[in-house]
């Protein structure tokens, strides 16, 4: 019976590469990750945002309208759906002039979680406390 | 020489358009290169936007990643895909995608 | 009405650079011009067929087809394709196999090139 | 010995991250430890069969079929590869399919993990 | 916090290092990364090399690129593959592939 | 009958990207493009490499040796051997401390053409000169 927690960072701005995307969708796969582990074991990730990958939160993506593609939005929505913690790097959101009330939110699909709004020095504690890190 | 210059990175080495210092520069701002469009670091505008050229972003990048034509800096005018055809065909005669 | 011809050289999925090509090509065609398409580099993986379409990427077989039916020419760098297993079996139809040669000799007929580098 | 679970994200030919992982894999498993192998992003689109050995590209065809051979675990993210035409009928024989927990259940497991990002 | 970081780019943002700054950190060169250790800019050596970490530059990736181990800046050590396995294994607790 | 004038520019340094290698193989492709073209007319391109770019000429590299890989060297030498012109940034080189001894030659495989070390300049006159640019 073992918890494994991983701290997922976000650096790279979306759309540009694959990357960020996987990001979200990875770690939102902690949700299923139990039938191939045994009892009592789990995986927890927090995804956290920080450098150009706070971009990545800013609402009303059209993507799906124009590209035909799942918005970067869409997915951190579903990640906010299933209760995973997505934390987004406070400092970086100021140098970008980037408010709280752009970030994405899943209010309209009824989540309770939110993006939350933390100083880096949070996100070094995710770092630490966690047993492998995967930067994005 | 008339260059369009398409630029779809954020982060990326421009240097080589003050190097060949173009008559007429245009630079179309695609993909992420439109947050140099549309985004200030500690309240400053995008460097790029200070060379000598006329700036274009491309709306459907733009609203792809949240942003519209409000965030637009005044010196950047929005074009669609149809209007870059045109600037290709009509604005410049050598295009270079940095 | 002049001729573009585009180098694509970014992967089908990834960079969104192969959507642009895509997208920029339908809207030089739809207003009469000439296009031509050549994929190297990753791009040359692309023409693959039996690609599922799935929302969460970017898909390429449909619009590539339809860009062919309106006239675009399309070609793939064939020695870029088979070290990815590519070949003429197992590609879109309608996709022309050559070698960098066939990229030259189209720019040498066009009025405008775009050359998309890649990752 | 112990265990490290490797998650690729990069294309077969480009930034040779794919070149690096395949050998960082065998070293590791020529000094007895686990190995785990993960293919996301357009490393999905490496298990494509039948790629020709050219000398001027990147192969992963033959090396990956060794690494196999030796045990270390490979395993593709199956929509990341449908998505780009690779299926379990055309893709090398011994790559598993699953989805993206299958790579967080062998991380649960891992004593290391090195997870490279692709472009 | 053991931190051992792979930098596989010659240009890329490496603030992140900065800002976790673990107490111990190990920055293993590969790919394009060796520029950092065998390269100098206007006679001067690469800013990363000023981090407080332990050096090391994949030896595989310096010879494929036209340098080897007497172009090394003094503060890098040379490993092979092998080598790497075992930093991984025996000096880092965690890893970062930058 | 009419000449094309192209200018490959090359900025990327070697291996992380298939980009610079591609800049050479496209550019000897020049030499047997004349079977898809009309009597008369040529492709001329000259291949320039700036920036960063410059460190796909530092010789003795060994990627066939390590990595199984035709080493960009023996493409810039293959180039050099098909009489194409290729130009490297003199200041750019001179920023990296290369000097022109480090600087790949094809004298082994008997080619009399050698990478010629030309300030930005020049580079900007065969930019001008050309009909279209690829920019690698």
């Amino acid at each position: 019976m073992a918890e494994v927690k991983l701290a997922f960072i976000v650096s790279k701005p979306p759309y540009k590469s694959e990357v960020p995307k996987l990001g979200a969708t990875h770690a939102m796969a902690y949700q299923t990750v139990e039938i191939l582990l045994e009892e009592g074991d789990t995986v927890t990730p927090t995804l956290c945002y920080v450098g150009d990958g706070v971009l990545n939160c800013i609402k009303g993506q059209k993507a799906m309208d124009i590209y035909g593609i799942t918005s970067t939005e869409t997915h951190l929505k579903n990640c906010l759906l299933v209760d995973l913690d997505v934390y987004v790097c406070k400092e970086d959101l100021e140098k970008f002039g980037i408010s709280e009330n752009q970030i994405v939110d899943a209010e309209d699909m009824g989540a309770e979680k939110k993006i939350q709004v933390v100083p880096f020095e949070m996100i070094k504690k995710v770092v630490e406390g966690a047993k492998h890190i995967l930067y994005f | 020489m008339k260059l369009g210059v398409f630029l779809s990175e954020y982060r990326t080495d421009t240097s080589i358009l003050q190097r060949l210092s173009p008559e007429k520069l245009g630079i179309i701002l695609v993909g992420n290169g439109v947050y140099h469009a549309a985004i200030k670091e500690k309240g400053q505008s995008s460097q790029i936007l200070n060379l000598k050229a006329d700036f274009y972003a491309l709306k459907e990048d733009l609203e792809t990643r949240g942003l519209n034509v409000s965030n637009l800096d005044s010196r950047v005018k929005p074009v669609t895909y149809a209007d870059v055809v045109d600037l290709i065909f009509n604005e410049y005669e050598k295009l270079m995608w940095i | 009405m002049g001729t573009l011809s585009i180098g694509l050289f970014s992967a089908l999925v990834g960079s969104m650079n192969y959507d642009f090509a895509l997208k920029l090509a339908e809207a030089a065609a739809a207003k009469g011009h000439k296009v031509n398409l050549w994929f190297s580099s990753n791009a040359a993986g692309s023409p693959l067929k039996g690609q599922k379409h799935l929302k969460d990427y970017s898909h390429g077989e449909t619009p590539l087809r339809k860009l062919i039916e309106k006239g675009v020419e399309v070609c793939t760098c064939e020695a870029c394709s088979l070290a990815r297993g590519v070949n003429k079996t197992n590609s879109i139809e309608g996709v022309q196999w050559s070698a960098m040669h066939w990229y030259l000799a189209k720019i040498h007929g066009s009025d405008r090139v775009l050359h998309i580098g890649g990752e």
